[in-house]
């Protein structure tokens, strides 16, 4: 391979790896979060519906 | 603030409401209370009488509404008004570490009470410990504690004095002590008092309140208060929780 | 109000995620991997994709457009835990209160992402997971300020002196964060070497992409916190409801 | 208004105040002795811990490259001993209060704490640091003079005893007290340990320009001081009566 080159890509192919696994934690994590807090927030709110309504009949 | 610090009333509360988020300890507590009367306090547990006192005491302040004490403002003029209010509480409040006359020595130097080696000899004679006065607090009975927390009470001749359940955890003796203290400073003094103890509450007092929920369910002067009923009403309140 | 919050929160959503999929683009596909100022050793360049390439180019480089963004978001939503902190004391309102504690929630979200990504860089960058360097040292503090902000609001009773000291210790932890940052920096700590490479030097793409990538952050971490407080807010009222049911 | 204050007693002034809170601790420490022995004796424990750790590093090792962090690290934990006792007693028998009913205005309460606490503290110190000399510096000198080590103590230690005392004030009403303080006050007094150590690391060690770091390390102390020091000020009306 050409000296240059080699150089050149040295230091692209080692660290692919390690910054390809941060980005796909980073993203792993912030998607996992969104999802955890949507599918609590749509169990609470269909619970309120039930209560609201529960109450209303009351009323 | 015309009428000053003589105001007739010893304790005006205007809609009082102290809340956190929805959860409302006192929810618009109304009343007045004329200088120099005995006011008892009842209500089951999260009535909010503790609540209410710790307001009229300067130690909490109201969520909405006001309360005056000797026509002073519990929220501006909490500074001074410290200077006339006294709280005796079931617990002591004394330092176990210090003797009887440091621990009163002490509170009459954060009062500025003048000539206080006086003021506090006098005290300790008329609550009857001056022959322990070099003991340490820790050394205390209950009963004798209560007596020295009375004498650190009334140290500064407050106007308005509060207790907070003085009877709980005294045996029939130290009660009897502690009737006859205050029947002997009750000329002088307005009294707010939060009990558990029906029969006495009655017995001492000449405005009654019965709190639940926050709110205002029976306020009378004792004249009023036909007892039977009275202990039916309070009896309704008990197991109402907070709201 | 209501309806207006939470459309606004659906477009953060939808405009955090274009954004940080343009940054994403930008950054692995049109970035140069290179830092202006690094030169090559072995002299000259070579062409690479028709463009003279005369940098040694830096991969790792890469997790500039996303770690950087995440970290300044933290620290962005840290502040919103003093200043919610600062409001609850001046007003006594509960709902203060839960806004500062929901963003130091989403602090710490954000804080373990940046410390997750920044540790597999050094990893590959300095050979080690980890290393006293000031930065990650000052990183690591305000990590642990933001946890034990948790575990004070744990171990008080009562809800309104939790909220209190949590608002207090809050506001202080926020002033700490820069202090420990000023410190690490100014007073040098012993003898381990500076083993940052490359510094500055960046192109106009680059920045570009950062930015972006920064911008797309900002608005998830705006979108995360509002999905929290629709939830607190509604289990709060969920409460009150159920309260009044059964009272 | 002006009616209520000639017809209200005489308040005692603040000053007044201070001096008697102060005197009171003061007054309790010397009969119980509890916060100054408890601390002595867990500070001697810390240093039979340092001999323990350092019991395999050789002849050859120069303690004087730690011994500033030792020392330092030796009061920090005792200090959390100490302030911890200093609140717990105010709490004992609802004492807090009975001093929150005076007429007494909310800082005067912090600063007599906080003074008595660096009181302690010091003492503390004074006992500690002779006896560490003699038992880890063997005949090795510290390189600066040792005003400029009392200088750095006093700084580190103003400190620990401001952020101590509100920290303590909090913890004495959690779940937990001494662990809560700990874990509140480690990581919140990271810069100010940081630059006590590096100053009085720099009096110890000595070498080229020992006083530029010592004075840099000893200006931020005091900078971080001023500045921590002034927020719980501010912010200890509100813990207090919460």
């Amino acid at each position: 391979m050409d000296p240059v080159l080699k150089e050149i890509y040295s230091l692209v192919l080692p660290a692919a790896p390690y910054v390809l696994a941060a980005y796909g934690i980073l993203w792993i994590g912030l998607f996992g979060y969104v999802t955890v807090v949507l599918r609590r927030l749509g169990k609470i709110e269909a619970e309120l519906r039930i209560v609201e309504e529960a109450l209303a009949r009351r009323a | 603030m015309p009428e000053g610090g003589s105001s007739t009333y010893a304790v005006e509360i205007e809609g009082l409401v102290r809340a956190f988020g929805a959860r409302k300890a006192l929810d618009g507590v109304s009343l007045t209370l004329p200088a120099g009367a005995f006011l008892s306090i009842f209500g089951p547990n999260g009535a909010g009488k503790t609540t209410l006192l710790r307001v009229l005491t300067t130690l909490t302040n109201p969520s909405k509404g006001t309360a005056r004490i000797a026509g002073l403002d519990v929220v501006k003029d909490a500074v001074e008004l410290r200077d006339r209010i006294g709280l005796i509480s079931h617990n002591p409040l004394l330092y176990p570490d210090l003797s009887a006359q440091e621990n009163l020595e002490f509170f009459a130097e954060m009062y500025g009470v003048e000539d206080p080696a006086a003021r506090v000899h006098d005290l300790l004679t008329a609550v009857e410990l001056d022959h322990r006065r070099l003991d340490l607090v820790r050394t205390f009975s209950r009963g004798m504690l209560q007596r020295l927390s009375i004498a650190r009470a009334l140290l500064h001749r407050p106007e308005v004095l509060f207790l907070d359940e003085p009877y709980s955890g005294l045996d029939p003796h130290a009660a009897d002590i502690l009737d006859s203290l205050i029947a002997s400073v009750r000329a002088e003094h307005t009294f707010v008092m939060v009990s558990h103890d029906l029969a006495k509450g009655l017995e001492l007092c000449t405005h009654a309140l019965i709190l639940a929920k926050g709110r205002v369910v029976l306020f009378e002067p004792r004249e009023n208060i036909d007892p039977d009923a009275f202990a039916a009403t309070y009896r309704s309140t008990v197991g109402m929780g907070v709201a | 109000m209501a309806m207006d919050r939470n459309r606004l929160t659906f477009a953060a959503v939808v405009v955090g995620g274009l954004l940080t999929t343009v940054a994403f683009v930008l950054a692995f596909f049109v970035a140069a991997p290179v830092l202006a100022n690094n030169t090559l050793t072995a002299g000259g360049g070579a062409l690479i994709g028709g463009k003279l390439i005369t940098n040694p180019v830096l991969f790792s480089q890469k997790i500039f457009f996303f770690h950087v963004p995440v970290a300044i978001t933290s620290f962005v939503i840290f502040f919103f835990t003093a200043f919610y902190g600062v409001r609850f004391l001046m007003t006594k309102d509960k709902r203060f209160d839960t806004k500062a504690r929901i963003a130091t929630e989403i602090t710490l979200v954000f804080v373990a992402l940046t410390m997750i990504t920044g540790d597999i860089w050094t990893r590959y960058e300095w050979g080690t997971w980890w290393v006293w360097e000031p930065r990650l040292t000052t990183y690591f503090i305000m990590m642990m300020l933001v946890i034990v902000y948790f575990v004070l609001r744990a171990s008080i009773e009562d809800e309104e002196r939790r909220a209190v000291y949590a608002s207090a210790f809050g506001i202080l932890a926020f002033l700490d964060a820069p202090l420990s940052f000023a410190i690490t920096r100014i007073v040098p700590s012993g003898a381990h070497p500076v083993v940052l490479r490359a510094g500055g030097g960046l192109d106009a793409v680059q920045l570009g992409g950062f930015l972006i990538g920064l911008a797309g952050m900002l608005c998830f971490g705006y979108a995360i916190y509002q999905l929290r407080i629709r939830e607190e807010t509604a289990k709060e009222r969920l409460e009150v409801l159920k309260a009044s049911l059964e009272g | 208004m002006a009616e209520t204050a000639t017809a209200a007693p005489k308040r005692s002034s603040s000053w007044r105040q201070f001096k008697a809170i102060l005197r009171k601790d003061i007054v309790m420490e010397l009969r119980t002795k509890e916060m100054l022995s408890s601390m002595t004796l867990y500070t001697l424990l810390t240093l039979v811990i340092y001999q323990i750790a350092l019991s395999q590093s050789g002849s050859g090792f120069d303690i004087r490259l730690i011994a500033a962090g030792l020392v330092w690290l030796a009061f920090v934990f005792t200090s959390m001993l100490g302030l911890n006792r200093s609140l717990v007693h105010e709490k004992d028998q609802g004492c807090l209060e009975a001093l929150l009913l005076a007429p007494v205005d909310r800082p005067v309460i912090f600063f007599a704490k906080a003074v008595g606490n660096l009181i302690f503290l010091l003492i503390v110190e004074v006992v500690t640091v002779p006896i560490f000399a003699v038992a880890f510096m063997s005949g090795r000198p510290i390189a600066g003079p040792f005003w400029m080590l009392v200088l750095s103590a006093f700084v580190g230690s103003l400190g620990i005893a401001g952020v101590g005392t509100f920290l303590a004030t909090m913890a004495v009403n959690a779940r937990g007290g001494s662990f809560i303080l700990s874990v509140l006050f480690i990581p919140l007094m990271y810069p100010a340990l940081l630059a006590a150590v590096a100053g009085s690391s720099a009096v110890v060690l000595g070498g080229e320009g020992y006083a530029a770091t010592f004075w840099q390390a000893v200006g931020m102390g005091a900078g971080i001081d001023a500045i921590m020091l002034l927020a719980v000020f501010a912010l200890y009306e509100f813990v207090v009566g919460a």
